[in-house]
């Protein structure tokens, strides 16, 4: 069992005739991912790293029977590419791509209320369940199949964290980069539900970082309806206020929420333990297995 | 991205928002010769990016040619809170009777635009939304549909406007949404929005914050981007091309140098954890070119603050071997390392990088943890 | 009982300063109508035929309790005006105004789709339950409390009708005028399916008109779902191919559906006998309860 | 409301979509002086509101200076399905492979626009949309956001057009659907879009309707609105204020008054039902004033084919007596009632109403079926 993907997830790449779309499929492919179908206007009829390429996501869906896609789309184009992912319909969406346009963003977010897809990103490191599907930029080795869920804003940090699982004999049952953009589709509370689902999933780690209220709400969601235990880390308790830093999730605001303080103390008032560094999170998840 | 109030009020102009008179100048020459063509009184305001500018002293007001000379030669060269004024706006004095809010955002927390308005403009509108969050009204906005008429007039309502004045703040209220949407801008305010004696409205400041990740379609707002001239090293990261926020400057002493914020982040607040100080966050992203390794160091190198340098590199798709290569691709091109370097690299292929780095050259350590620990020591044997 | 519409509906009108909003609001007073408040941007603190106006829906609602609107307001205005209701939110909006751009009703309709509201219209005479409440032009005066539902898309089309089931003694539940205009809110099927949950309608009388495809379509949904047997009445078998008759409802398309015919056979396939004649629905209606 | 093909390319060639080189000529003279200026082979073709123009003999293509005068003389001034020709527009003759169809109509069934590509263009549309439903490729387009790029895209490439055109068809159909939208539009047609041996895309034909209800907010598309000249009957229609479908023109010979086009419908098919044959549908509306009262009867009076004219009048809010007044204020502005006329009044204070009616100038009846069988057969007594 698993999360969102598995071995018999039929994956549409978007963008698949890019320089990181080309990369990335032949990574994907690698891994073992169901990679069925590229969707790239007006280069209907080509192979990329030996999958067909159709020049609409409705008719790569059809023909090649997907359900899932993930886009590597530049920027400008992004926006409108997640539309048509989400209007195929597609049951799972992971947009890649950093840099769009906050207001197209918003628009993809409007429609997506309107759907049953799941969206996961953009600008987000993507998907995976050790051993049977990644969809997206994460590096397959360092993941080992197991029964840690992962939910994380941030890609390297998740990384660092999943090392240390995986060094440590800890596998994974799903990993999600959720992405640290402003607007995002799967949020924290969505991930947590899932992994609260999976009967695979013993214990789920959960990465946040300062700005917003993601991690707050997310502690009271954990607080009311978990009982699958949760490891917590928030990364940014140095930062300045008002100072941007990365990604443009990481903002502190001025009121009581958005800081690391609030952030943890949320967490641990809610039963997960926080850990001050990366390997206390994965002692934490010792101890909570 | 940020664009200066001269810059939007020329915008809100455009937009048939209603601005007082006012003309942008370079020199006291300029200004004065502006101010006596306004009548006085007058205003004379720093063009700089930062808030606050009135109680900094970088705005004044004028009655006459002789005092428009004084305060032009004061604000112009001045230093405002760190920024240089090399621009002052020159404005018509507004007579006013009362001061409104009015603005729009992104709401991130519900994916959706905001538009606020409020009766107690003039003044620091977050600190009225900390300590009386109900004095502002909201609407959010679905973004398919855009802002409608009646939303305009709701949200002014509801923040109790004059009756007298609600049409015609609805009415601005829907031209700054639209032009909010049109221009990809994060932020749209105009606070005061200014009420003469007549009822009279008049946009009399404005802030007006672009996305840049937008800017691709709006060549217009992409000329008004500047680069910040105000701090040599943060001038120097946006030339090396570590714009925005992936270069960020702090007074502590350990130069942080890593790929992905989150990393960085976690990187700084270990330097913390372990008695340290961050001199910076530097975010150098994706891949692990010799160039921009090189460039990230010389940054680094050129902070005085930093005594030490930790270098935090999770391999990811990129093998360790080759962000190893690119390191010591990058060290070569330095005559002498000026700083004690601790490297530590993980991921894909981390032992295979480590053996390849030139370790006279640098200090390579296996975990997070034991390479901030050496930094923060290395720093404290420097200053010592 | 009765469908949306009774003693209890607390109603706002939108455009109650206008000439036809106050005098039908006037109208709906005497009728018994509980018309708690106007709407009228700029208008607010002001009062009609002794009820309060305020400057928006939200306001009128928030202070009166209402839950229902009719809408006077002239045509450039009333997408703007409707989608006020929409979001309020109200459970009732009855949209008199005829003319409004198809382009801003589509709009409206779209947004109707998101929200637990019935609209009715626009481009109606609104709707009544005798002796109950009224909203809208209906002439209150031919109506009679009983057990007959009546939808049409005609205003004195319905009236003809009315009067004469009232002057046979034959009573009415409610009536609706679900208007005349190419898209519209509440359609023949959804005012079926209310009247269907209704234990005060025997009989439904369905009066409608040559063009578009709602007809055959209620049909299928008699056919399939009604156990209150339905009379029905179809204007226009006379009106040419290609001509278009008063309201652009009316047009018959080249194909096979949208004329009289079609119609006519699809009603009466389902089990709902179609007068010739109003006299003969009448007669149908007698025969059926 | 319609209008004409050169009025639909202007509008297309504003709006970025190619459009053959054309003039629009008024006279003879004009049009070969055009045609001289285009080189030939040119297109002279008629501007009336009616599909078919080319097989009634509207539309010709000529070679040279002669042929183009005698093309000209034979359209200009001829009568096209009734319609008097008074325009031409003469237009280069494009020499192509292939004809497409593209348009955007809004779908009332579904209440939201929906966007049509066909690679059987250049061919009666409607056609093809009853013979052979699958030629043509329909995306439903979301009003709130509008088309997206890729939904143009789509439709192109589920419609099979060569993946060498896609992307300028995509293009041309975002165009041609924002202006649509910008516009008001009903529907906008180009049939054909023809492609050329250079695989340019030039739109040889439009049609383009405007929503009428929207007109007031497009003043420069109110002024294309034309008076339809080709019927006296339905000029005069115009003329009274019975815009559009309010009066439509049939032949048969029992006039029909009445409001609301349910009601009047419904009268017109019991004339039918009762063995005789509608001259006319003529809907009132609302209210009886007089002046609107006597205009109606003056349209039916002036038509040769009516013998007879039925009045059916359901009062609604507005009592009997006060529309009977109407119809007697209206009957005593004709010094002759020219007509029988039958008048049958329902609803509030019928009665009353009936009573009131000058029984002398009209003949009255209590029911609809009375009132309509009599009309039948009055106008059978006149008829023989």
């Amino acid at each position: 069992m698993s999360v969102l993907v598995d071995d018999d997830t039929r994956v549409i790449v978007q963008g698949i005739t890019g320089g990181e779309g080309k990369f990335h499929t032949e990574q994907m492919l690698e891994y073992g991912t169901n990679v069925v179908a590229g969707a790239v206007p007006g280069r209907g009829g080509q192979e990329v790293a030996g999958v067909p390429v159709y020049d609409t996501v409705t008719q790569a869906a059809r023909e090649e029977d997907a359900d899932a896609s993930v886009v590597f789309v530049p920027p400008a184009f992004a926006g409108d590419a997640l539309f048509e992912a989400l209007d195929a319909p597609l049951d799972l969406v992971v947009a890649i791509t950093e840099g769009i346009p906050t207001q197209d963003v918003s628009r993809v977010y409007r429609r997506l209320q309107d759907t049953d897809t799941h969206l996961i990103g953009p600008n987000c490191p993507g998907i995976i369940t050790p051993g049977e599907a990644k969809l997206g930029i994460l590096p397959g080795n360092i993941f080992s199949s197991g029964n840690v869920g992962l939910i994380s804003r941030s890609g390297t940090l998740t990384y660092q964290i999943v090392d240390s699982l995986t060094s440590r004999g800890i596998g994974q049952s799903t990993a999600i980069g959720i992405g640290g953009d402003p607007i995002i589709g799967t949020d924290f509370i969505q991930a947590l539900e899932l992994f609260e689902a999976d009967p695979a999933t013993d214990a789920v780690v959960m990465c946040g970082e300062i700005g917003g209220e993601d991690e707050e709400e997310a502690a009271a969601y954990i607080d009311e309806n978990m009982t699958t235990p949760v490891a917590g880390f928030i990364a940014g308790r140095t930062a300045p206020p008002g100072k941007r830093m990365g990604h443009a999730g990481a903002i502190v605001s001025g009121s009581g929420t958005g800081t690391a303080e609030s952030k943890i103390s949320a967490l641990e008032d809610a039963g997960a333990p926080v850990g001050d560094t990366p390997e206390e999170v994965v002692e934490n998840v010792e101890d909570l297995l | 991205m940020r664009i200066h109030e001269y810059q939007a009020k020329g915008l809100f102009a455009e937009a048939g928002i209603p601005t007082p008179e006012s003309e942008l100048a370079r020199t006291v020459d300029e200004a004065v010769e502006v101010a006596d063509d306004i009548s006085y009184p007058v205003a004379i305001k720093a063009q700089v990016h930062v808030g606050g500018r009135g109680k900094a002293g970088g705005i004044k007001l004028v009655e006459n040619t002789e005092e428009a000379r004084e305060a032009a030669d004061d604000i112009l060269g001045m230093d405002l809170k760190g920024y240089h004024v090399d621009r002052v706006l020159v404005e018509e004095a507004v007579d006013f009777t009362n001061e409104l809010y009015i603005g729009v955002t992104m709401d991130r927390g519900e994916g959706k635009p905001v538009a606020m308005v409020s009766t107690r403009g003039g003044v620091n509108i977050e600190e009225v939304a900390e300590e009386d969050p109900d004095a502002i009204a909201r609407e959010h906005i679905d973004p398919a549909f855009g802002m409608h008429d009646y939303q305009a007039r709701k949200v002014v309502y509801e923040a109790g406007i004059d009756a007298g004045l609600a049409g015609d703040v609805a009415s601005i209220l829907k031209t700054l949404y639209n032009l909010w949407e049109d221009s990809d801008a994060s932020d749209a305010e105009i606070n005061p929005l200014m009420v003469t004696a007549d009822d009279d409205i008049i946009a009399a400041d404005a802030v007006f914050n672009v996305d840049g990740d937008a800017l691709f379609r709006h060549p217009d707002l992409e000329e008004m981007e500047e680069t910040a001239a105000d701090d040599d090293l943060e001038a120097k990261a946006q030339e090396y091309g570590f714009e925005g926020s992936n270069y960020v400057r702090l007074s502590g002493d350990v130069g942080i140098i890593g790929n992905g914020a989150g990393l960085v982040m976690t990187t700084l607040d270990l330097v913390d954890y372990y008695g340290g100080s961050p001199a910076n966050f530097l975010d150098i992203g994706g891949g692990a070119k010799a160039e921009r390794v090189a460039n990230a160091l010389d940054l680094v190198f050129s902070d005085e603050n930093a005594d030490a340098v930790v270098f935090n590199i999770f391999g990811g798709i990129t093998r360790g071997d080759e962000v190893a290569n690119g390191i010591n691709d990058a060290l070569d091109q330095f005559d002498e390392i000026p700083k004690p370097v601790i490297v530590r690299l993980a991921g894909t292929n981390a032992e295979e990088g480590m053996e390849i780095l030139n370790e006279e050259l640098v200090q390579v350590e296996k975990t997070l943890e034991d390479a901030v620990q050496a930094a923060v020591a290395a720093a404290e044997e420097v200053e010592a």
